[in-house]
């Protein structure tokens, strides 16, 4: 094995004193080598992150090393002067963040933000750093690098700003790269092009990754070794091949157990269910903004489906694709233009808010952000008992079903008496179904109700939908980007594309024969097609 | 004797003591000196500068530098020939023929006549003087026989009009320029033409007004300033500070605080005098509200008399400037003042006892009655004197409430709606009573929305019968009796409490010199005025 | 030519014309507002006028009242005055005896070169206090600069101005007491120029501490916010120095707020100028409007408050134009 | 999002928060400072029974002169420590009360602008924008003139033309709660707009409210100094600003009349600026 390029040994970091831990990272020990991609992962709180920004020197003031060593290279880099670790940021280490949108200045034109690397570390003439820029923007894969050189980063896609991140962490040729969930807030087609390119120009340059992320489908995609860290500690370090398919540890096991299969489960046999929600032909359009570019951007055209009473439809695609438009017209927090919605019988798409306002109790929403959709000021128990009260249930009875509810979605019944902020994200988003439910509705739309949370959480709310429309007989509108998710929880799926419905089919079809091309692109790009084997026995079974 | 070549050499000589002695200020306070800008305050800043349109004090300071009167008058208040020369009253009192100057001119070069001061008397005087128009009323017609001569021929006699006939009472506009306009708004009030010693030249509008030295002043070699600037700075403490630096030389109507008055009178380069005021002979009082509990009550006002202490007034707010009123004839009027009527002595008890017995007893919190007191709304020194009176009543259980509210309020509610109780207020005399004092207790002016009129409601026939037949008394002895009989029957009914005889002051640069030559100086130019000592460029 | 291409030809045009009918909304609305607050406002111009010639005859009043036509019904007098505002025309003001416009238009430059002075002071010092303060936050310099901003802050403007009149117009002697010019020196030309810049100093301090407290406060705060934003920690990551990261990427994002904020303040700086044009004997709009209310010479009153807000909408819109470019992200038109 | 979202997010922010508390010593300096004026507002009457107008001694001793009167007295010999004192509760109410006017009208015009957005939104926000335009400082100065000098007037004109900053703030973020998730789920379980606003929306806007309220109460007696200034103060009260202002006229001989209640104007606005700087930290719950 060649001399390893980064080499962590029993590093430390310290919390500030009132944390739940004395330590964020606790004799943590990495290495990678050139050309070797790392990847540490973890849930949130894990201290992935921090491990990374220890690495460049950029640790939070609160979080300080208390103990080990960082050497890059073989140089001890916690032992560097801050004008010492400025020369090794950008030249020696480059970092990939993950926040496209937010980790560009956005009064800098890109070409300036590449230059400024250059610059920084007195490389190059003027004339040559720009030569330099719109080759580097090249190598990324980015189109029409004059073009793109001289635009601002709000003109381009998350992609394309992923890109331009990636061409200035490469700018200098460093040894190490730090990716930090890179491709997190991508598409998942967007993201399958960054995991190509990265992994490209890794083998190109032959650098050393430290790659950070939660996603083990990403971890099967681009991995050489994978580090599985647990509230700081490491708990299994190995090679890709040995951490996916024969772990050890067993936090390690939990959390693959967790990652929901691409295989769909056995249908489930609905009967002869009457329809509990249909959609016809709904459509939206947005006017463009601004003078200059009026663009009216049509967010749902045409979609029609119909939801039988303890059915899930998933309403699947990317961002953009209007598949969220269609769950908020459908509960009409958006005007929908034109169609028709039934909730049974009852058409309410033509109704006015007031006449809509009684019926609003037979189809509710789980919201996706659990930390956005719970009133902060305001009591669970009252949070929960909001809908009762406004549907006319007599305040004491509505707070005393509260606690029931509590009950049903797993929570003790006296906790109706906390704010939301004492709560976990899976926590909150049991409340959140709970206020749903507590109107007793017969359509249930839910927004990417797990895509907030991590992925051992996001397991256990999924089996509680699950379990719930068994109990209740809801009929569920699924909104998701996640296929493995769709897979699990849906017994049929639609794709979105451009506000249309490209393709719908029961999930077990739709995964073994997609017939529509972008369908097929999506499920190309899912990361880690092969994480697990029962994946692989359900593709072979296909061909 | 004296060779032309040495008739060169002694002028030159001439000059060098000239001009030595110009640097020697002991000495050449004698001989004034010719040059040099005057910097003065004007504040506030005039709207018009023609006193025949508007008497506001300001406009009388700056248009006084502009305008000639037919008279002026002396430090004892006697008229003095200006534009006319000379003048004579018919033995039955009701003609009087002025001799006017020959060989003045307007700013504008037009000659000066007779048929300018005929013009004036018609069109200006008779229907805009908001003193007294009644005083030219009077004045039946005007003949003008020649280009220099006019006669005035009266209804009635009338003693006051000679009170009332210098560039500010009975300013002369140029015939040339208003006939046939609409007085009130002819653009030369803005840029008035007069026949002054000094021209106007700019008026920069929150800044600064610019008068020139006239050349062709009738009075040859007058007056000594080559410039006036008057300076509008709308803040005190930046008056007081100009003048402390030096860059302001002259300050009329007492311009800075009372307290930055006593310092800056101890600086050597500075002197603060109150002189150039006869004319006016201002005083504050107090008006009651007579129609009104619980002000009806000529006890209850007596008692207000009595609980107030003048002398301390005058110490603590206004730092000495002033004089103890106890008539509504200022004691300068030596010939009108009454030191003979009820006095009101500073006796809190005695006021204690009059409120009791009218019936206002104190309640058990010690208050009598509340009362509102609007106070003149004209500065700090005005405000402080109503809160001195506030404290003064509470001492025998009135409890006063100040009312604070500006000048157009003030007088709408004292003069038009007399919705008021107790309110403050100054007046001026003027040389005769029958021009400052009659309108204030004339029952002809009451409620009528007349600023600084009658303001307490006072009707009483005798007092009214005593105006009617002193304005038209031929005998000045009749007169004077009439007037001190006036007095005493104001202060037993006491509807307008006198408090101060007020001193205005003047803050100079101790190097102008004669800056007050004349009775009603503060209207009139600074002909006579001169620096010592050239003024600095900055 | 596309539709959309049409519009884009069209949309500045567009924009302009809503700005108008912006700025004529605010007009009317001004107009309506001040003329009936004003009017219930007792006594009357007349009164004033008689009140200040320390007396007056009823015939004297009346000459006044017709003159002034406010013996007219309120209704009719506001008619003509809306119908003059709509038609460009702010009246006369027959207490001055000259046209509102005039008089406007007369000390409107000196209330605008007070103006620009002082923010421009205000803007330039405490941008710099505000960005020292935020690259040395949490240290000495940043307490002490946040201290005497906030004390610049909590003292009355008027209290300020007098001080400072006193250091160093009457101690010091090194710059005049007020006025905006050396009258009596007759300077012209480069010469006018400097005495005017004298003149200037003092006022233009006094208004624009204040506002420099603001400034400091917020480009400190502004600073200090995007410090802790992603972009900041991508340069750092580059290993950009952090002299350049606080010019190029931190204080350039924070002068968005601090534009921001200018056209906000605008109002408060022209009210501010009420206090330092009394105080500095300065010969601006303030002090003019000041006396307007006073002397219930309401067209002026009335004309003055109707520049005021224009001048506000227009130097907004002169910040929205400013902001585009400061901005890439905001469509410029 | 970023850095720290990857700790034990609840956790540590609850940690950040503790040492917010101690480090955050403008909100503890505010707030020292402003109690000890309350504590003196409310001795006021205690320690200086009677009125503070009232001409207790001789005018102009100078402070440290005579033990009786600490503070001195001014030019009609009133006593400038119980002006102080009793200058401190009008002063205060003024502030207060007139914040209170401008928190009514402002979160009103907020509120029902940023929630109900189109006509009803256009309609409040011209008219905020007409009040905007008008200098702040000229419009209180005409209201005041207009309705004649006194403590209510003064509050009304203060309180009038403040608003118009607070009611774009708060329509600012009720447009952005009117968008959050959790008044969506409220409108999905078909809870009133009056049970929206005022459950849902109004408390979520408390603290950038009270943020700016203690800045709008320090701005409001500066305002009632400057008024007072041009003469336009209470005569009947003693308040600081009255009391600056009668002062200003003695400044170049005895500055202390002056300064001294102008020193406690600048404690006060600094109290109030330092206490709404803190709890701008303390009060964030934003992420």
């Amino acid at each position: 094995m060649s001399l390893p390029i980064l080499e962590i040994d029993a590093l430390s970091l310290a919390l500030p004193t009132g944390s739940d831990r004395p330590f964020a990272i606790e004799s943590l020990s990495l290495h990678i080598g050139a050309g070797e991609t790392l990847c540490v992962v973890g849930e949130s709180g894990s201290g992935k992150s921090l491990t990374a920004l220890a690495t460049i020197g950029l640790l939070p003031k609160a979080v300080r090393p208390a103990g080990g060593t960082i050497r890059l290279a073989g140089r001890d880099l916690l032992g560097l002067s801050e004008r010492a670790m400025r020369d090794v940021r950008g030249r020696e280490i480059g970092t990939i963040f993950q926040e496209p949108m937010t980790s560009l200045n956005p009064v800098m034109r890109v070409r300036d933000q590449i230059a400024e690397a250059f610059q920084a570390h007195r490389v190059l003439d003027a004339k040559r750093r720009i030569a330099r820029t719109l080759e580097l923007i090249a190598e990324v894969g980015l189109p029409d690098p004059a073009a793109i050189a001289g635009a601002y980063p709000h003109e381009l896609s998350g992609g394309q700003r992923q890109r331009v991140m990636i061409a200035m962490a490469l700018a200098l040729e460093p040894k190490l790269i730090i990716a930090d969930e890179p491709t997190t807030a991508l598409d998942v087609t967007t993201q399958a092009q960054i995991l190509k390119l990265l992994d490209a120009l890794r083998k190109k340059h032959d650098t050393a990754v430290l790659f950070i992320t939660h996603d083990f489908g990403v971890v099967s995609e681009i991995a050489d070794r994978v580090a599985v860290l647990q509230h700081g500690i490491l708990v299994e370090q190995g090679s890709a091949e040995q951490v996916l398919h024969h772990p050890q540890d067993a936090y390690t096991k939990r959390l693959l157990a967790a990652v929901p299969s691409l295989v769909p489960p056995a249908p489930k046999d609905l009967g002869e269910a009457p329809a509990a929600f249909r959609v016809d032909d709904l459509s939206k359009t947005y006017p463009g903004r601004g003078f200059l570019r009026r663009r009216a951007v049509k967010a749902a055209d045409g979609v029609s489906f119909v939801i039988r009473r303890g059915e899930t439809l998933g309403l699947v695609g990317e961002s953009g694709s209007g598949k969220s438009t269609v769950g908020r017209c459908v509960m009409r927090l958006i005007e929908p233009d034109a169609g028709a919605i039934l909730i049974g019988d009852a058409s309410i798409r033509e109704l006015t808010q007031r006449q809509f306002q009684p019926l609003r109790r037979r189809v509710q929403m789980v919201f996706q952000d659990p930390f956005a959709s719970l009133n902060p000021r305001r009591r669970v128990g009252h949070i929960i008992a909001e809908g009762p009260i406004a549907q006319g249930v007599p305040r004491r009875k509505a707070l005393a079903d509260a606690r029931t509810m509590l009950g049903l979605v797993g929570l003790q019944p006296t906790v109706a008496e906390r704010y939301p902020h004492e709560f976990s994200g899976g926590q909150r988003q049991r409340i959140g179904i709970a206020r749903a439910l507590a109107l007793q509705p017969e359509v249930l739309v839910a927004d990417e109700p797990v895509s907030a949370l991590d992925v051992s959480v996001q397991a256990q709310i999924l089996a509680l939908l699950q379990d719930l429309q068994k109990r209740l007989g809801l009929a569920i509108l699924f909104v998701t980007h996640d296929l493995r998710v769709a897979a699990q929880m849906c017994d049929r799926i639609a794709v979105m594309q451009k506000g249309r419905i490209v393709e719908l089919q029961p999930t077990a079809d739709l995964f073994r024969a997609p017939q529509h091309a972008y369908t097929r692109a999506l499920l190309d790009a899912v990361p880690g097609r092969f994480l697990r084997p029962d994946f692989d026995t359900c593709f072979a079974a296909a061909e | 004797m004296i060779s032309r070549r040495s008739f060169g050499s002694a002028v030159a000589l001439s000059t060098l003591v000239f001009a030595a002695g110009l640097r020697r200020p002991g000495h050449a306070s004698e001989e004034p000196r010719r040059g040099g800008t005057l910097n003065a305050i004007i504040q506030p800043e005039p709207v018009s500068l023609t006193a025949a349109v508007l008497a506001a004090a300001p406009t009388g300071i700056v248009g006084g530098n502009i305008f000639d009167g037919l008279v002026k008058y002396d430090r004892d208040l006697k008229p003095q020939p200006e534009l006319a020369t000379r003048w004579e009253i018919s033995p039955d009192s009701r003609t009087i023929t002025f001799h006017l100057r020959e060989g003045v001119t307007w700013h504008d070069g037009q000659p000066f006549t007779s048929a300018d001061v005929a013009w004036s008397l018609e069109n200006v005087w008779k229907p805009l003087n908001p003193r007294n128009p009644a005083l030219f009323r009077n004045i039946a017609r005007a003949d003008t026989p020649d280009s220099h001569t006019v006669i005035f021929h009266l209804t009635e006699p009338s003693i006051a009009l000679f009170s009332m006939l210098n560039g500010n009472g009975a300013q002369i506009l140029p015939k040339h320029l208003y006939e046939g306009t609409n007085v009130l708004t002819n653009p030369y009030n803005l840029k008035p033409v007069g026949t002054g010693p000094f021209v106007f030249k700019e008026w920069v509008k929150g800044s600064h007004i610019l008068l020139e030295r006239n050349p062709h002043y009738w009075d040859v070699g007058k007056p000594y300033l080559d410039r006036i600037v008057f300076r509008v700075i709308p803040d005190g403490a930046a008056r007081a500070a100009t003048l402390e630096k030096g860059e302001i030389h002259y300050a009329p109507l007492s311009p800075i605080p009372l307290r930055d008055a006593e310092r800056l009178a101890k600086l050597p380069t500075i002197k603060v005098g109150t002189e150039g005021y006869d004319w006016l002979t201002s005083w504050l009082y107090l008006d009651f509200n007579v129609n009104s509990e619980p002000f009806k009550d000529t006890r209850v006002r007596r008692a207000v008399a009595h609980a107030i202490d003048k002398d301390a007034l005058i110490k603590v707010v206004w730092f000495g400037f002033g004089k103890a009123a106890v008539s509504p004839i200022p004691s300068s009027l030596k010939a009108f003042h009454n030191p003979d009527v009820p006095l009101y002595p500073f006796d809190p008890k005695r006021a204690e006892a009059l409120l009791d017995e009218a019936g206002l007893k104190r309640g058990p919190d010690g208050i009598r009655f509340t009362i509102t007191h609007d106070y003149l709304p004209y500065g700090e020194d005005y405000r402080r004197t109503g809160e001195f009176v506030k404290a003064a009543l509470k001492r025998i259980g009135i409890e006063v409430t100040l009312r604070g509210q500006d000048t157009a309020a003030f007088t709408r509610r004292v003069y038009g709606d007399r919705d008021f109780q107790l309110a403050s207020s100054w007046s001026s005399t003027f040389p005769d009573p029958q021009i400052g004092v009659t309108r204030l207790y004339t029952s002809e002016f009451v409620g009528r929305n007349i600023p600084w009129s009658n303001g307490s409601g006072f009707r009483n026939a005798e007092t009214d019968a005593i105006f009617k037949a002193a304005a038209t008394e031929p005998d000045p002895a009749k007169r004077i009796a009439a007037w001190k009989r006036f007095q005493v029957i104001a202060q037993t009914e006491l509807p307008t409490l006198p408090l101060v005889e007020l001193k205005f002051f003047n803050v100079y640069a101790a190097k102008l010199r004669n800056a007050v030559t004349r009775g009603d100086q503060i209207f009139g130019p600074l002909t006579e005025a001169w620096l010592d000592e050239p003024a600095k460029s900055q | 030519m596309s539709a959309v291409g049409l519009i884009q030809r069209l949309a500045p045009g567009v924009r302009w014309a809503r700005r108008l009918a912006q700025i004529a909304f605010i007009v009317i609305g001004i107009a309506t507002v001040n003329f009936f607050l004003l009017h219930l406002a007792p006594g009357d111009a007349a009164e004033v006028m008689a009140g200040e010639a320390g007396a007056a005859t009823p015939e004297f009043m009346a000459a006044l009242r017709e003159q002034f036509g406010l013996d007219q019904p309120l209704y009719i007098q506001f008619g003509k005055y809306l119908g003059n505002v709509l038609t460009l025309n702010l009246g006369y003001s027959f207490r001055q005896g000259l046209p509102v416009s005039r008089l406007i238009l007369d000390r409107l430059p000196a209330t605008a070169l007070l103006m620009a002075a002082s923010i421009t002071f205000a803007l330039v010092a405490g941008a710099a206090l505000g960005f020292l303060a935020a690259r040395r936050a949490g240290h000495l310099t940043d307490t002490i600069i946040s201290v005497i901003a906030l004390l610049f802050y909590a003292t009355p403007v008027f209290w300020i101005g007098v001080v400072l009149i006193v250091i160093f117009s009457v101690w010091l002697d090194w710059l005049p007491v007020g006025g905006m010019a050396t009258i009596e020196a007759g300077y012209q030309g480069t010469a006018y120029a400097l005495d005017v810049g004298r003149h200037l100093v003092l006022p233009a301090v006094t208004l624009g501490l204040f506002h420099l407290a603001i400034y400091t406060r917020l480009t400190r705060a502004s600073m200090l916010q995007i410090y802790g934003q992603d972009f900041v920690r991508t340069a750092v990551a580059k290993g950009v120095a952090p002299g350049r990261i606080a010019v190029r990427h931190v204080l350039r994002n924070a002068l968005l707020p601090i534009v921001t904020m200018l056209g906000m303040q605008l109002g408060s700086i022209l009210g501010g100028a009420i206090l330092v044009e009394t105080v500095f004997s300065w010969p601006g709009l303030g002090r003019l409007a000041f006396e307007a209310l006073f002397q219930r010479d309401l067209n002026l009153l009335l004309g003055i408050l109707l520049a005021s807000s224009i001048l506000v909408v227009v130097v907004n819109i002169a910040v929205d134009l400013a902001y585009g470019f400061l901005d890439p992200r905001v469509e410029i038109s | 999002m970023g850095t720290l979202t990857s700790l034990p997010v609840a956790k540590v922010r609850r940690a950040r928060e503790g040492m917010r508390l101690r480090v955050n010593s403008s909100a503890l300096t505010g707030g020292i400072i402003l109690a000890l004026i309350l504590v003196g507002a409310a001795a006021a009457p205690a320690l200086y029974p009677g009125d503070p107008l009232d001409m207790a001694a001789s005018p102009f001793i100078w402070p440290g002169t005579d033990p009786a009167y600490p503070l001195g007295t001014d030019m009609l010999g009133r006593d400038i420590a119980a002006g102080i004192l009793h200058g401190a509760r009008v002063s205060l109410l003024i502030g207060l009360v007139a914040t209170l006017v401008s928190i009514a009208i402002g979160v009103t015009f907020g509120a029902l602008a940023g929630f109900y957005g189109g006509r009803i939104d256009w309609a409040l926000m011209r008219a905020t924008e007409l009040v905007q335009t008008i200098p702040p400082f000229l419009f209180a100065l005409a209201i005041v003139a207009i309705l004649q000098p006194s403590v209510p007037t003064i509050v009304i004109a203060i309180g009038l033309t403040a608003w118009p900053s607070l009611a774009r703030l708060v329509r600012a973020e009720v447009l952005r709660l009117r968008n959050s998730d959790f008044v969506q789920a409220s409108i999905s379980v078909g809870a009133s707009h009056r049970r929206i606003i005022l459950l849902d929306i109004l408390p979520n806007t408390f603290a950038p409210v009270i943020v700016s309220a203690s800045i709008l109460i320090a701005s409001a007696i500066l305002t009632e100094s400057s008024l007072a200034f041009l003469g336009l103060g209470d005569p009947n009260v003693a308040s600081w600003g009255g009391m600056v202002g009668a002062g200003r006229e003695v400044l170049r001989t005895d500055w202390y009349v002056a300064t001294l209640p102008g020193l406690a104007i600048v404690a006060a606005v600094l109290g109030l600026n330092l206490l709404g700087d803190g709890l701008n930290d303390l009060l964030d719950v934003r992420r």
